[in-house]
């Protein structure tokens, strides 16, 4: 019988599966975005002299109201127009969820070999690589919805793939360089006690952190999907589980960059430190809930500007990627390579 | 002192100003965000009790009504209307005699309280009840016996907390929950 | 300066052109022919009155005659701006036509397109001369005319009820 | 399964129809996208604004009015000279009081009669009451236009206490209906202006964090600064009024060119700031509320120390039966006397003006002895403004038209009357 159930829990947490489908991937992503956004809401409430949800679940200050956002989004009705490229409507947003959430395979949360998916060398990469991906999805869904605010709502994303991208990686790069690997583990390894690279780098991690909001369209840089100029940007078409998809995509692309961003500056799981030997619960879950718990934190801050800054231009937000954040990330970078050179770390 | 002109520029804007606007915008919400001002009335629940000024739903007196016509006269709306009967005057026997009351029609009334106002015998006042609900369009004309009916407010029938708010000069208004019996105004 | 300054001044700039004033409470209006209004419009302009307040049009079905008002005061000059000057057109009811005005004053552009749609004035060169605020079909009608009635309810409600005994 | 890619693009001249699964498609010109922005879009209000872009910049902005169009002038045709107010105040019912208040003026100025001081006074404490909870409906929409979301709440939110405020004067929160010829309706009720006061010291301090979270903000600047700049010239050009006028430069305030009830006694300053540009008038606006703030300090000081009477023409109260007194010493409230249901106003023609929230409205009254009007005409602040969307915004981004709308606080409802 003990047999039975050690083989069912080795299944469950074999790795590759785990990772991707329950923590940090699909289940602990959708736990903590419905979280997220009701933290947003419930933030931008307190700041905004209002309450915010509160009528489902008087007593938990309204926590169950994105349960029922969920119900209802699901039972909603999909309407498809007759005038969009009806395949590519349907599977653009399911391959956003899809590839959002696919980087968390190269995203390891414990020191310990055996609970990565995937031999880990060159994780940072994979994981970055993998990050860029998803903003293609949201071009052909506006693509294909063929409807005027789509298309340039799907235009301004693509506008924005130049301002953020190239700052992500370079400010990402910037904790490789005094490792002198792209291995995430070691890169967390690195980090011991207060010597984080958020601290030791803060130009690099401002650049990361805000090429995040502005890759997945935060405030201030909510462009595509500014909703008092082209409505709903790439989603105007989008009904019923299809646009709960879509909006559900990005908050899950924001929570993987941001898992991403822990691992790389805020030391991952690093006030604790799992052993070779540990067992299932301190080598595996221990570390995770901490590194979940400080991406949270991440999102949650990201979620308070909401209620502090309005929106920029496009145009002004990819001359500030340019002219201002790309240089801090550049100098992120360069500190990075004089702490390698020096061996600070 | 008459009003005059003052010629103003908007304040320039630099670096190091818009590090310290960043800031400053942060600073601001995270005291909101710590301390919360809430204005938001939870309206079932609580119910706010209007001043006796309130410009609320209309009753008619008929024992005080000398059947002028001012209010449907002045009505902006055509909501009050004169409803007329023929029947035996009681001062003198066998004679019939034109008796003229206004009703409202709640589907068209917009509150202005002009007919409330230039009733020479006050047999109209508002009634301190803003929030009354009809099930259909129908019942929003009323008769003359519905008319001299006061309404309630849904949230007052309900047991709701009366509240009122008073002016602050900290916080705006503050919520004060309101004790004391239920009608009043 | 005073009013009176004010109507003086608009007096100088439009003399020889006006044939009538009509004195109303708050402003004064000068009577035009349809023919001069753009030169006393150019007087006006150059006199200092540089934008238009608002196009008046009325109907006078008695005297078969639609009369168009631009309302003008001055922004530039505060001493004009105590004032408010009209020059008043009279058009045929039958068949309204006026140059337009807002290739002097830009500000009457979309208060002519108003003047057009409620009263069928048609202002000649005008550059975008179509209806603003109402649906075409409704803009044909010129409800702003006299002839266009609209009907209002009663003060009295039903007939009679005839009862035993006093309500 | 259909696709985009049927349309044939090769020979399609411009104007030429084509047909696409679904729809029409019509070629306005080389490299032109027309978009329809409103009427039923979050950021157009009840107007429908057709844009044709060449890539992202604006070269044609086309506002297209009347969604919202009610035909008051029509209306007013047919009703007795008091049952005007009630309906003209329906065009811009946040700022009610200015509004109707030239109505009334006109209607006076035909009657020959003039409010007595306390009736003057309590309507300057209405209009300003009325123009700050109108600039901040205005600043809340604009803030949400440039996504901010906190900037909608605030106003919003502070705007229910001036609301609040309206309400305990008038015992309405937003049609007031409180001017009428002679005078006004009510009088101040127990503590008012002890309230008004809080109300005030309030407002000043939050003023301070709009700033900080608003007009500082570095985004806001941004998108705000050089935006829809009008040149002072342009600006008269156009006609337009208010506070965009004066964020232009030009130094024209009813108020103040022509002192209508008792601005003239009170001190104030008309803030004219230089630059023309959206930041421009949304400081303008801070600084009216700021001043508007000073007038409301010096009526309620005002009508603390004048006698709890004179709200109304004796022309219409020396008569008053003794019922309408106590009515007034118990309540506050001013009866109207029963002629008001049918006041014949002497033949004559009237044109008064009064600065409203958004900008100076005109009324022009025609009587014919009658007990209607022969004619009203008026012409609102945002109608005036609406050229602004023509000569404007073309040249700019797309992404700068909720700025200019904002900035400029078009009110639908208002410019279609």
């Amino acid at each position: 019988m003990a047999g039975v159930v050690d083989t069912i829990i080795s299944w469950i947490f074999w790795p590759p599966l785990f990772q991707l489908v329950i923590a940090p991937g699909l289940v602990a992503a959708l736990a903590i975005v419905i979280f997220i956004l009701w933290f947003e809401r419930k933030t931008a409430a307190r700041v905004q002299m209002r309450v915010g949800p509160y009528n489902v679940s008087p007593r938990l200050g309204g926590a169950l109201q994105l349960i029922a956002d969920l119900i209802r989004y699901s039972f909603q009705e999909p309407i498809i127009p007759k005038t969009v490229d009806t395949a590519a409507f349907i599977l653009a947003p399911l391959a956003m969820l899809v590839i959002s959430v696919v980087p968390t395979a190269a995203i390891p949360v414990s020191p310990l070999p055996w609970t990565w998916p995937i031999p880990m060398e060159h994780s940072l990469l994979v994981a970055l690589a993998l990050t860029t991906l998803s903003p293609v999805f949201l071009v052909a869904a506006g693509w294909a919805s063929n409807n005027k605010f789509s298309v340039i709502g799907s235009t301004r994303e693509a506008f924005m793939v130049t301002a953020y991208e190239l700052v992500f990686i370079i400010s990402l790069l910037a904790v490789a360089a005094p490792v002198h690997s792209y291995n995430l583990v070691e890169i967390v390894e690195a980090q011991a006690g207060w010597r984080m690279f958020a601290i030791l780098n803060p130009l690099a991690f401002l650049a990361a952190f805000i090429a995040i909001l502005m890759s997945t369209s935060g405030f201030p840089f909510e462009i595509p999907e500014s909703e008092h100029e082209v409505v709903a940007g790439p989603f105007t078409e989008y009904s019923g589980l299809l646009y709960g998809i879509d909006m559900g995509a990005a908050y899950i692309k924001r929570y993987v960059m941001s898992v991403l961003l822990t691992i790389a500056f805020l030391g991952g799981w690093k006030p604790l430190d799992p052993q070779p030997g540990a067992g299932l619960l301190a080598g595996y879950i221990a570390p995770l809930v901490v590194v979940l718990v400080k991406a949270t934190i991440v999102m949650a801050v990201m979620s308070f500007f909401r209620a502090v800054y309005g929106r920029y231009r496009l145009d002004q937000a990819v001359d500030l990627a340019w002219r201002v954040i790309l240089p801090m990330a550049l100098a992120g970078y360069a500190l990075g390579l004089i702490y390698g050179y020096l061996g600070v770390i | 002192m008459p009003p005059r002109p003052s010629r103003r520029r908007v304040p320039p804007y630099g670096f190091l100003a818009a590090v310290k606007g960043n800031l400053g915008a942060i600073a601001v919400g995270l005291k909101y965000f710590l301390d919360p001002n809430r204005f938001t009335l939870h309206y079932p629940r609580e119910y706010i009790r209007l001043k006796p000024g309130y410009r609320g739903f209309i009753v008619l007196n008929k024992a005080k009504c000398i059947m002028c016509e001012s209010c449907a006269r002045i009505c902006p709306a055509a909501a009050m209307k004169m409803v007329r009967f023929q029947a035996p005057d009681p001062r003198r026997p066998g004679k019939m005699k034109l008796y003229k009351y206004p009703v409202i029609n709640y589907q068209r009334c917009i509150f202005c309280g002009y007919c409330v106002d230039v009733c020479p015998t006050e047999a109209l006042r508002h009634v301190p009840a803003h929030d009354v609900v009809y099930y259909n369009l129908e019942e929003m004309d009323l008769n003359l016996e519905q008319f001299q009916v006061e309404p309630k407010s849904p949230a007052e029938v309900e047991g709701g907390i009366p509240v009122r708010y008073v002016f602050d000069p900290e916080r705006g208004l503050v919520k004060v929950p309101e004790k004391g019996q239920a009608g009043g105004g | 300066m005073s009013l009176d300054a004010v109507r003086s001044r608009a007096e100088e700039a439009l003399r020889g052109v006006y044939t009538g004033v009509e004195e109303g409470k708050g402003f004064v209006a000068f009577r035009v022919p349809a023919e001069r209004v753009v030169e006393a419009a150019e007087a006006l302009k150059s006199a200092g009155f540089d934008h238009v307040k608002s196009v008046t049009a009325v109907d006078r079905p008695k005297e078969g005659v639609i009369e168009v008002t631009y309302h003008v005061s001055s922004y530039s000059d505060p001493e004009l701006a105590r004032g408010i000057v009209g020059i008043t057109v009279s058009l045929p009811r039958d068949n309204p036509r006026m140059p337009s005005l807002s290739r002097i004053w830009v500000s009457a552009e979309f208060q002519e397109r108003e003047v057009f749609e409620f009263f069928g004035v048609v202002f000649e060169g005008h550059p975008d001369l179509r209806p603003i605020l109402l649906i075409p079909p409704l803009a044909e009608k010129h409800p702003l005319r006299k002839d266009f009635i609209v009907k209002e309810e009663q003060v009295y409600k039903g007939g009679i009820t005839k009862l035993e005994q006093p309500p | 399964m259909s696709s985009p890619g049927e349309l044939k693009l090769s020979g399609w001249e411009v104007g030429e129809t084509r047909k696409l699964p679904g729809m029409d498609v019509k070629k306005i010109g080389k490299d032109l996208y027309e978009i329809f922005i409103g009427p039923q879009h979050p950021g157009s209000g009840h107007m429908r604004i057709i844009v044709r872009l060449d890539g992202d910049v604006m070269v044609e902005v086309d506002p297209d009015l009347g969604y919202v169009h009610r035909t008051m002038e029509k209306l007013a045709e047919g009703r007795s000279f008091i049952k005007v107010i009630p309906l003209v105040e329906r065009m811009a019912i946040l700022d009610a009081c200015n509004i109707t208040l030239p109505y009334v003026e006109a209607v006076e100025k035909l009657m020959d009669i003039e409010p007595p001081e306390r009736a003057k006074y309590l309507r300057v404490l209405l209009c300003e009451i009325n123009r700050i909870a109108s600039h901040l409906y205005g600043m809340g929409i604009f803030g949400v236009f440039l996504g901010h979301s906190t900037m909608y709440m605030w106003p919003f939110g502070d705007r229910e206490v001036f609301v609040e405020l309206a309400e305990r004067l008038t015992g309405a929160r937003l049609t007031h209906s409180y001017p009428v010829p002679g005078g006004v309706r009510r009088d101040v009720p127990e503590g008012f202006t002890d309230d008004l006061r809080k109300a005030v010291r309030y407002m000043r301090k939050r003023l301070e964090e709009y700033r900080k979270i608003f007009l500082d903000n570095p985004v806001i600047r941004a998108r705000l600064e050089g935006v829809g700049v009008i040149p002072r010239n342009l600006a008269i050009e156009l006609g337009i009024v208010g506070p965009n006028l004066r964020a232009s430069g030009v130094e024209y305030d009813v108020r103040m060119v022509e002192p209508y009830e008792a601005y003239g006694e009170l001190d104030f300053e008309v803030p004219v700031f230089e630059e023309g540009d959206a930041l421009a008038r949304a400081w303008v606006r801070v600084e009216e509320i700021k001043q508007s703030l000073r007038i409301l300090e010096q009526v309620a000081d005002k009508l603390d120390k004048m006698p709890r009477e004179g709200f109304m023409h004796d022309k219409f109260w020396a008569k008053a039966p003794k019922l309408y007194k106590d009515v007034y010493s118990r309540e506050g409230r001013v009866k109207l006397m029963p002629l008001f249901a049918n006041l014949k106003v002497p033949a004559g023609k009237a044109f008064a003006r009064a600065e409203a929230g958004r900008g100076e409205i005109v009324y022009y009254v025609e009587s014919e002895g009658k007990f209607t009007p022969y004619r009203v005409r008026v012409v609102s602040p945002s109608f005036r403004n609406a050229i602004v969307f023509k000569y404007i915004a073309p040249g700019h981004r797309l992404m700068d038209l909720p700025a200019i709308y904002g900035s400029i606080d078009y009110f639908p409802p208002e410019a279609d009357r």
